[in-house]
């Protein structure tokens, strides 16, 4: 092999190029990090994104609204139901209408079981990212519940293309309230668990506290939100900071810490599932009657630029949606919460140990798919 | 700071400034040139302190090319919207916020690897998602390619 | 009652009879490998079907299943398939080093099982230095692993075959200053002699506390010597994608697949061995009826027993923790086990000047 | 006093081995509960319980033209279920034929359905006013080959009740 001068370069300073991914155990999906390490340390990263890039904003230009709703679950697929309600909330503020309280109760549910399934899913693949392997059969075992909870109501379990402008795609179940408080029952008491087995575990907190130190200000400087920009103590919550839905009329804590390690990120997280429950738990008794689909002759925005901020599972969703007054959008944007929070990792993770950067890229949550859209 | 006061801060800065499109959030037109200068008195006045920019969008309209930045306050609730309109559609340029806002490195680059609109000192300029062989523009209205889907 | 001894002889002294000296030793350690070899692929097969077992009830899973009844022909099937994988050339490796490294590795792992003790008498050579020629073995192994890394020419593997070697080099003295415990208890370093002077009482009864310390210390610098358990950094699945093996395929994956389990069971036969009394059978002092009872289990039984019982407790501490990071791996040998075993040691040393231990 | 501080560095030691220890032994409680509990396995044997493995009755599927016993189903080609399909998955192709007054109609020749391409949005079935499509609750859609995926949803010998009438 001919060797560069870059190489030159870096053999004189004994560091070597590595590239994580795209096909990686830790990164969770078709993202590269090209590593340089001095041994085992991690001297900088580069981020390289766009494998899975699949030009969803171009797609949806020549879709309808209906349509394009369903675009936006294979964004964040972790949080569908919340992309579904962004979207679904921007075309409604632009139009200027009101869905009916049943709608907002039942979106609101269906967003926060939505937020409780994503951090399983994470909790698992996090377990797994430090090592800890029987985490991810745990949580995938709970998260189950959840799924029949949508796969009952939604007719999939994924993706559900549910919340769509205008109200919902059909009415829930009626079994949709006694399976949810059953799914709260349930879980409530599995969460100590999680605790047991992995939070309070020496070696895990070894592993994590300390590791990642991600300041308020580079928070914010990079757009981190989420639970990832929580644990540093940047209040973003979207649904506190500009509630939405049914959110207004329940009571919650925004979960923040200060310290912003990776333990932190992870601690959020953990306690964002118990909110999420109690939001759950005030709402499943009380939705009311009412029409789940809004009387509208058409969908279409009248001529103006529309944005709207959702809270998801991972952080600040923006959709930002360009009307010429027809069916379909001039443009629509999507400011994704994945495609910030992926690029403060050569900050946080450099002149960390090559283990620690699988643990803060694990921390960070990220999907892949959000990041590229 | 309400929606009067934030239009006589950016009024006394740069008078050429208008109103802008939209009604949802307080929104001003700013002259390519002195973009950069107007969003650095933004973040660094006390009173408006827009420390967080949560989106950046390039858009291709009739007009020319727009970039919208869309900047909040950590300390503060209001939200102030700046758009840039570049006409000349042949080589849109505007200078770099990403000394400011680190997030904006990122969102300019996608606006450039979408949209082919240039910025002025960036550090890396470089495609985001597309290849760096790629032809043309994706996001820009007249771009064809045999993928485009026919409806 | 259950001496393999005797058997044992007269195959030897009919074959000294009927062959000229050189053929008879040639036979006898033909046969012998022969018989090691048969077990070791067979136990292999079993423990990693056991692993598999294991670890999918403690995740709530049934696992293997589908290969015969309960999935027991699942690890066959699996080998099958590796033997008929083709084995990937990479343009760049040092072919003579690729492909020694497996062999390496599970040639050590061999040597070591021909040393254990599995009843009396079913031993293949009773060294009177046992147990440091097990010690001196067994970390053969990593030289195999050192350079399957380095002959690989990638760079996750070289980063896993380091690790594996600082961590091997670390913990064989945890390893060993265990051991000592229990050579300083029974004054010898045969196996046989071991077993021996456990006929009254296995050492981790008779040893007091320090012999539960030095077993415990044993345990967890075994598991990280066999690069398993939370200490699987050279392999490191999420961060090395598979370490030093990852340029490996077919059959010389099989090698270093079947030499982690057999290397596990080494740990556990000789956990077995020198602290649960070997194939001794569970007596409780002054209670006869019992120890009958138990006399009549075969010591065969007592010795695979054991050993299952500590590798259970490996896989549990595998299935369970996350995995350390390589400085806390180097930080808990050097500040925290090394220290409390030196410690252990004076303790044992001055327990036996004393004469207080039974 | 710094006899005292080396001897609580020392405590501190061997609080923190203890204190490790016992998270370990905490954390292998959970899954020591779990080994002994053959209970709480939650795998399915997939192509054992068949029999009773039902799926939810909203489960979408694969999408199907309602036909009654007699054979008839209702689509009236308005192909408004393939304008609404974003992906194109649903392609209705009419014939004309010359009815028994004499007048030519459209009638369905073929309703043919992509499930490579369909994402199961649901758009299809809402907007038909005939409540002719529903989606279907089978899930074995693994074939061999891509072109066994495209469907011809009605049955051969079928006929719509909107044009017998």
């Amino acid at each position: 092999m001919e060797e560069t001068l870059m190489d030159l370069d870096l053999k004189e300073r004994e560091e070597y190029v590595i590239n994580m991914g795209p096909q990686h155990p830790s990164t969770h999906g078709v993202l590269r990090f090209e590593t340089c390490l001095q041994g085992e340390k991690v001297k900088w990263i580069r981020p390289h994104c766009g494998y899975i890039h699949r030009g969803i904003e171009k797609m949806s230009e020549s879709l309808t609204y209906p349509q394009l709703v369903h675009l936006t679950d294979r964004m964040d697929y972790l949080s569908a139901h919340i992309n579904n309600e962004a979207v679904a909330l921007c075309v409604e503020n632009a139009m200027g209408v009101q869905v009916s309280d049943r709608v907002k109760y039942i979106r609101t549910i269906l967003a926060e079981l939505n937020r409780i399934a994503s951090h399983q899913l994470w909790w698992s693949a996090f377990g797994m990212d430090l090592g800890a392997l029987t985490t991810f059969f745990y949580g995938l075992r709970d998260r189950e519940k959840i799924l029949d909870i949508f796969e009952e109501s939604t007719g999939s379990r994924l993706l559900q293309s549910f919340i769509t402008p205008g109200g919902l795609m059909a009415d829930v179940h009626p079994n949709f309230q006694k399976r949810t408080r059953e799914f709260i029952t349930y879980f409530r008491k599995k969460l100590p668990e999680y605790d047991q087995l992995l939070t309070g575990n020496v070696i895990f907190q070894e592993r994590t506290k300390g590791i990642g130190y991600m300041s308020l200000e580079d928070a914010i400087n990079y757009g981190v939100t989420g639970p990832s920009g929580r644990g540093s103590g940047f209040h973003c919550d979207i649904r506190k900071i500009a509630p939405y839905s049914a959110y207004p009329l329940v009571k919650f804590n925004e979960v923040t810490y200060t310290q912003g390690d990776t333990y932190h990120r992870y601690l959020v997280r953990m306690r964002e599932m118990w909110e999420s429950l109690d939001i759950i738990d005030q709402l499943i008794d009380n939705i009311p009657q009412g029409p789940i689909m809004l009387e509208l002759k058409a969908i279409k925005p009248p001529k103006g630029e529309f944005y709207q901020r959702v809270e998801t599972a991972r952080g600040e969703l923006g959709v930002y949606i360009v009307s010429d007054g027809g069916p379909t959008p001039a443009r629509i944007r999507y400011r994704t919460p994945n495609f910030s929070n992926l690029f403060i990792i050569n900050k946080i993770a450099a002149e960390h140990k090559i283990a620690d950067l699988v643990a803060i890229s694990g921390s960070l949550d990220l999907v892949i798919p959000d990041i590229d859209r | 700071m309400q929606v009067e006061q934030l239009t006589t801060v950016i009024q006394t800065l740069v008078p050429e400034a208008q109103p802008g499109i939209s009604k949802q959030y307080p929104e001003f037109i700013i002259p390519a040139a002195r973009l950069h200068e107007v969003a650095k008195h933004l973040k660094e006045n006390p009173d408006t302190y827009l420390d967080y920019l949560f989106c950046l969008t390039g858009l291709d309209r009739k007009d020319g090319f727009h970039v919208v930045y869309h900047l909040t306050s950590t300390k503060f609730p209001h939200i102030v919207v700046l758009r840039v309109i570049l006409a000349d559609k042949t080589n849109p340029m505007v200078a770099t916020v990403s000394d400011l806002w680190k997030a904006a490195e990122y969102f300019e680059r996608e606006a450039f690897d979408l949209l082919g609109i240039k910025f002025e000192n960036h550090p890396d300029l470089r495609r985001i998602f597309l290849d760096d062989d790629w032809v043309g523009y994706p996001l820009r209205k007249d771009y064809k390619d045999s993928f485009t889907l026919e409806r | 009652m259950y001496d393999f001894g005797p058997l044992v002889n007269s195959i030897t002294s009919w074959l000294d009879t009927t062959f000229s000296p050189f053929w008879a030793g040639l036979i006898s350690m033909v046969l012998l490998g022969l018989v090691l070899l048969a077990f070791y692929a067979v136990l292999g097969l079993y423990l990693v079907y056991a692993e598999r077992k294991i670890c999918a009830r403690m995740q709530n899973r049934l696992g293997p299943n589908r290969v015969g009844p309960g999935g027991v022909f699942q690890t066959i099937a699996d080998l099958i398939k590796l033997l008929m994988k083709e084995l990937i050339f990479i343009r760049n490796a040092d072919s003579f080093l690729f492909n020694i490294a497996p062999f390496i590795v599970i040639v050590a792992s061999i040597m070591a099982i021909g040393s254990i003790p599995f009843a009396k008498g079913l031993q293949a050579i009773d060294l009177n230095i046992g147990v440091l020629y097990i010690l001196a073995i067994s970390s053969m192994g990593v030289i195999g692993v050192l350079i399957a890394g380095w002959a690989s020419n990638s760079k996750y593997s070289v980063i896993g075959a380091m690790r594996s070697g600082a961590q091997v080099i670390s913990y064989e003295l945890s390893v060993g200053l265990a051991l000592l415990c229990i050579i300083a208890y029974a004054g010898s370093m045969q196996f046989s002699e071991i077993i021996a002077s456990q006929e009254d009482g296995w050492w981790i009864f008779k040893g007091h506390i320090p012999a539960w310390i030095a077993f415990v210390i044993y345990l967890v610098a075994g598991t990280a010597e066999t690069n398993r358990g939370p200490f699987d950094l050279a392999e490191a699945e999420s961060e090395l994608t598979a370490g030093f093996h990852t340029e490996y395929s077919g059959i010389k994956f099989a090698f270093f697949f079947l030499a982690e389990y057999m290397n596990m069971f080494i740990i556990a036969a000789i956990a077995t061995t020198l602290f649960l009394g070997g194939w001794l059978p569970f007596h409780i002092w002054h209670f006869d009826a019992f120890n009958k009872v138990m006399d009549y289990i075969p010591p065969v039984f007592w010795f695979f027993g054991k050993t299952a019982f500590v590798i259970y407790l490996m896989m549990w501490f595998k299935w369970t923790f996350p995995r350390l990071r390589i400085d806390q791996l180097l930080a808990l040998e050097w500040k925290y086990l090394l220290p409390i075993n030196l410690m252990n040691l004076i303790l044992i040393s001055f327990l036996i000047l004393m004469q207080w231990h039974f | 006093m710094a006899l005292l501080s080396t001897l609580k560095e020392v405590g501190n030691y061997f609080r923190e081995i203890y204190q490790g220890v016992a998270s370990l032994v905490n954390g292998m409680k959970v899954t020591g509960k779990y080994f002994v509990k053959p209970s709480t396995i939650v795998t399915q044997k997939y192509p054992e319980n068949r029999a009773e493995l039902k799926m939810f009755g909203n489960f979408k599927g694969e999408l199907i033209l309602i036909h009654d016993e007699n054979n008839h189903h209702r689509c009236n080609v308005c192909n408004t279920c393939a304008r609404r399909c974003p992906n194109g998955s649903i392609e209705v192709i009419a014939k004309k034929v010359v009815g028994a007054d004499g007048r030519t109609k459209k009638i369905l020749d073929q309703y043919i359905y992509h499930l490579d391409t369909c994402t199961f949005c649901g758009l299809c079935v809402p907007a038909c006013d005939e409540n002719a499509l529903k989606f279907d609750n089978t899930f074995e859609h693994a074939v061999f080959d891509k072109s066994k995926l495209v469907k011809v949803l009605n049955k051969p010998g079928s006929s719509s009740i909107t044009t017998n009438e």
